[in-house]
């Protein structure tokens, strides 16, 4: 009986006897989305972070700016730009400590750099070179996830491993608005309420998923909502309002740290690039549209605030700016050096150990390319 | 005779166009996927079907494959024809369970009082410097599922003429729309294309008397490339277009072989488990003391599909085929 | 731009023009499951609708102790019982339309055979002769689904299918405790929610999935509370009170062909069997557990309102057993007659049209049979 | 020698002790899935586990195959070894995108730093009397998936070994378990029972000189039976169970075929696009000139799984494996 007994409490009672699990009120999301900066709300929030949000946010731009730059140059065969979105990408990686674990999406990249991984070995994914640029246990970033939602139930996986071993580690897992759609949400929320994960999850509501506007992937009050279904809280906050997004995102990973489980939050905001450089969204939205969104930038938003108290003058701005563009230049530099590669390697990481038939198949292509080699080496040159 | 007025069109394009005229046909046929109303779809196959047809023809669903194919196969129990877009190839896994367990089981669950006449639209295969995830070739999974039929092209008019027999079919059919070819161009006839009937019949695309290259989708045109090249080497190359995995056309394919005497099936998925060790031995079952030598196989290697900058080693090319056929034991030849 | 012209109006707007789609309030479920009997709300309850869901539970339960008995008797490959859940089973029949469409589980033969099938038909998958023994459209009942929560978007699309076309026909589908953690679930609820489709989802919560109670299973306030993740109505209900349950289905049943959509329905039922007859639920409850739900049972519940309001004495009573013994009779009778196969027939419906392939290896079978005929024919016997 | 005590053992015993030992030897091993805890698994495999070890180590998830499997991901990348039950064959395909899209393909993705050391118990085959979706054999798609191991046993002895094998690899494992013969008792040695290393080696069971069946798991029995048979028909017949699908042992398999110069490739699994086209396919590969005959397939009809009252007609028996021995050409016999 050991193991029945150590189960909860919980045991089904007719409807007499009936209780709900947990009170919802607490759960449900406020109606509006929290905002900060322009609130008064800022008041108590550190400036060194606040700067420190702000530095991040122009750098952040610049790297989208030059990432989408190096599409057009053919130096990346993808990128889905994170351009309004900063303040999503910036505080999720400025939330975390060391010890904590990032789960981006594709379009997460600015997160993992923000974060302090290098900017060409977070971009190798898009670049093409291998699948992934970083050791993922060297910088607990996970690597970037392409099928959507999918990474949700790792992050929880990876969060209840690590309470089960007595380790203080909060997963932070991102995902977008059309993710949640997936069914792989639904069950990565599940299991982390059911084991009360040190986990929380962001989602990026900006607007669409590709050309699908939210109106046609939910018809729920807010995404936020969803978490009452799962018993975890649910909030709502302005994503283009940086030091909001970091302090919901703060107190999700205090609960979460604490042993209080996960927390969902919805972050609203809008892709103010199409989808990735190869994407046309002229083809379903108006620019006007965007253009609404451009009074709510997340760097002006911050940006008027530091400047109303004080914490922001040109000088500061400037030297921002040249920070950024620092990064731009070294970025820009390094990935129009082709990346060394190896054939050869495309056998290597199959398993631990590669398979007689993976050995045989790589001596196939070693043979070929010798032979192609051999083939285009310059007259009278002996191999 | 009439005179035909071949106009050049891609493969793009007449997908597109056998969409259009089987929903123009048939109001049950309903197309649904992720952006395939105002955008069109990302290859662009569905576009202008929304505009013409309306969102209910052609509708924007939620994002989640599973979804998308189960909710096909209830509006197919109500009678429509459901086309579903999947994405990209790698995207169409969180459907199959829908695919194994309802799909391709439903009419013989029933006793054949429920079919499911749903074409699935899958973009397969690579070559087109997709990052991770954009460009498996899936093939072997859904050729080990009876009660799927599995269907694919190799150029404009099969495109055309399969997706409409595809779609005319009352089984469920996944049909593999090879991504490289999308942009391919050829001459032909826009005005009276025609489906093809019946499913299931390969297509001898060059003959040959050397050996037979046994081939389909993406690999179809490096095959022929492959055949041109061979010539150089005193080889005259046969190259059959599978265009249906299932049903398998065992007489095209055995009559060829039995001629030439020596094949190479030719394809892009991995070689261990793909489609090649079914053909290969199912052509050797039946043709075994026709064969001067092993039916051999040229494949995607055993690994994931590659990074963008690596693809092109992993891709079956002209000479890694030629290769093959120089392996057939020519030194045996009478 | 006719397109997207008929889009939602729900276009993303930032945090200040924000507005939440829909109010939340109204799709909450209360925190005590709806009751109906013995509470006086009866009292308007039509007499004749009463009499005939209590004559349906008695069947009911007849049936379900007939089935579990064949099982005993080699009759049934498996049986899993829906005694203690009648209420559910019958209220979810006999609430719907001829037109109407009825999705059940592998639970839910019950389901089916109140809504007027050949019981002996409704058992052949369990029996082991067919995987389906009935026509789906002849009935409107669509094949018992076994994995779980798959058929839930096979319901959505029917009924998105039927309002399409025009008909006003809604879906019931039927899925258990368990199964609401498959992201089938969750997929299919956000799509009905999105097409507004006339479906209606109820959940019979009977505590375990085989031997995983509630609490494993989701730390939500309650299964009803999902549904404003969808942006759904939630209603909540005492699964064994059949009244309540017949009348939040009818009210659900009516707001989804008024065009309304759909709603989630959580039943607080209990399964007073094991799993089925293969489990052996000592195993992960007490039997105490299970004594405490027989003073909530469906069939009290409602023999005291209706022999408390005069609606039925013992010869009432008596008949309506007589009938269920005739029916179970009848059942057993039917039941130990073997059924004719042909094994021909495991080829012919695999496709509309069986392959050459499939022609080879049925006439690869008959060979077989024949051999097989010949060797065990009598001596003598010439064929 | 030290003297072995046998006793006589199921292969449901002797893999349930083999989870448990590696349980007691590395507080990495982790088990996760449906009913695995109190219960003990529908199967009872997992029987005792939750109460010696806790249910923190041996855990009752909620009813989500891809959550399932997608958390064990999570939980390998933080060091933890998770040994996850599907708990039906046909139950294990809502977990297909996690298995294909990230299990298989992570070690690669990241140049080896995330290996998954994960396994997954899938129990599979038919000849049980389960019920529609109970019967499923899915070998075929994970054997298309580079990136996984598949292994399966067909012995009690080769159940803990393998299994234990399994769990200490550092690669992902589909540990595909034959449920006909969870229930199959043989004389075992309970006391010192070893993992099989390295995996991936092939064992002759029944060594013969005319020709080869070359099988694995549910199938075994059945063609060491058919051997027997054999004799009166004059047939020594070899057999060879695979044991490791992935990586595949072709010296042990074709040694075996160059030796007897016929083969039959027996197995439960629909014969079209299922794991015996591959196999027959290597073999012929490597042995052509040694082959006297075709490689011929004894597999199940290309249907969906038959209800059970039908199964013993799908299911490859004994009659069916000599039919395709009859078949191997023995006129040519010098
Ligand atoms: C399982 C899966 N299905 C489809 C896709 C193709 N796809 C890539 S991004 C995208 C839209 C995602 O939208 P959202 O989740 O809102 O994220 P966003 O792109 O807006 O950041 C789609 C459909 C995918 N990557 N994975
Ligand atoms: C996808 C899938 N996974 C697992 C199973 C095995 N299985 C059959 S019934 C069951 C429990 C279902 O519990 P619940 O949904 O609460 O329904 P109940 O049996 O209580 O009616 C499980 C795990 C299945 N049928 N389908
Ligand atoms: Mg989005
Ligand atoms: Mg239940």
């Amino acid at each position: 009986m050991t193991v029945m007994e150590q189960r909860d409490a919980h045991r089904p009672v007719p409807p007499p006897a009936w209780q709900p699990r947990t009170d919802p009120a607490p759960l449900l999301p406020d109606a509006l989305p929290h905002r900060v900066l322009g609130t008064g709300a800022a008041a108590g929030a550190d400036p060194a972070l606040l700067r420190r949000l702000y530095a991040e946010l122009v750098r952040g731009r610049r790297y989208n700016a030059q990432a989408t730059a190096l599409t057009k140059q053919g130096r990346l065969a993808v990128y889905p730009s994170s351009t309004g979105q900063e303040a999503c990408e910036v505080a999720a990686a400025l939330v975390l400590e060391e010890r904590d674990w990032l789960f981006p999406s594709y379009r997460d990249t600015l997160a993992a750099v923000a974060r302090g991984l290098d900017p060409v070995q977070a971009l190798t994914l898009l670049r093409g070179d291998w699948h992934t640029g970083y050791d993922p246990r060297e910088h607990r970033v996970a690597p970037l996830s392409t099928p959507l939602a999918t990474q949700l139930p790792h992050a929880v996986g990876l969060a209840h491993a690590a309470r089960l071993k007595g380790d203080d580690v909060v997963a932070l897992a991102l995902v977008g608005d059309g993710g949640t759609s997936e069914g792989d949400f639904h069950e990565a929320l599940n299991f982390a309420a059911v084991w009360r994960a040190p986990v929380v999850f962001l989602v990026q509501n900006n607007g669409f998923a590709i050309s699908v506007p939210l109106a046609r992937q939910t018809a729920a009050p807010s995404l936020a909502h969803k978490a009452v279904g799962y018993g975890m809280p649910g909030r709502l906050v302005d994503g283009n309002d940086a030091a909001a997004v970091h302090e919901v995102l703060a107190e999700a990973v205090a609960h979460a740290r604490a042993g209080g489980g996960p927390t969902l939050v919805e972050a609203v905001t809008y892709r103010m690039d199409a989808h990735t450089n190869a994407d046309d969204d002229r083809r379903y939205r108006e620019s006007s549209e965007v253009e609404a969104w451009r009074a709510h930038d997340p760097i002006l938003l911050l940006e008027r605030e530091l400047t109303a108290r004080g914490l922001l003058d040109e000088d500061g701005m400037r030297a921002v700016r040249e920070e950024a563009e620092e990064m731009a230049a070294d970025l820009r530099e390094r990935m129009n050096q082709d990346p060394e590669l190896d054939p050869g390697e495309l056998f290597a990481h199959v398993y631990a150990e590669p398979t007689p038939q993976l050995l045989e198949q790589r001596a196939q292509l070693r043979a070929e390319l010798d032979a192609e080699a051999d083939h285009h080496a310059p007259e009278g040159t002996a191999r | 005779m009439t005179t035909v007025a071949l106009k050049p069109a891609t493969m793009a394009q007449a997908l597109g166009r056998a969409l259009r005229d089987a929903m123009a046909e048939d109001p049950a046929v309903h197309v649904l996927g992720e952006d395939v109303g105002t955008l069109g779809g990302v290859f662009r196959i569905t576009d202008g079907l929304a505009a013409e047809f309306g969102e209910d023809r052609c509708t924007d669903t939620p994002l989640a494959e599973a979804g998308i194919l189960g909710t096909a196969v209830g509006m197919a129990m109500y009678g429509l024809r459901p086309v579903v877009e999947m994405q990209f190839d790698a995207f169409g896994y969180p459907a199959l369970e829908q695919l194994f367990s309802h799909v391709a089981k439903m009419r013989n669950r029933t006793r054949g009082a429920l079919p499911l006449p749903i074409t699935v639209r899958v973009p397969y295969g690579g070559g087109i410097g997709g990052v991770e995830h954009h460009s498996d070739s899936s093939e072997a999974y859904y050729m080990a599922t009876p009660g799927l039929h599995v269907v694919t092209p190799a150029t404009v008019a099969d495109a055309y003429g399969l997706l409409r027999a595809s779609i005319a079919s009352d089984d469920p059919v996944v049909f593999l729309e090879p991504k490289r070819l999308y942009w391919s161009k050829e001459s032909w006839n826009p005005d009276g294309p025609q489906p093809v009937e019946p499913l299931g019949r390969a297509v001898v695309r060059r003959t040959g008397r050397s050996a037979t290259l046994v081939t389909y989708g993406p690999s179809v045109p490096v095959c022929l490339e492959a055949a041109e090249a061979a010539r150089a080497e005193g080889w005259d190359l046969e190259v059959v277009d599978l265009r249906s995995l299932v049903p398998f056309d065992d007489e095209t394919v055995c009559a060829s072989v039995r001629r030439t005497g020596r094949a190479v099936v030719v394809h892009e998925s991995t070689g261990f488990g793909g489609p090649g060790g079914e053909i290969a031995a199912r052509v050797t079952e039946r043709c075994f003391h026709h064969l001067e030598a092993p039916v051999l196989r040229v494949a995607g290697f055993d690994i994931p599909y590659p990074p963008p900058m690596l693809e092109r080693h992993h891709l079956p090319g002209v000479d890694r085929i030629l290769d093959a056929v120089a392996r057939l034991q020519w030194e045996a030849e009478r």
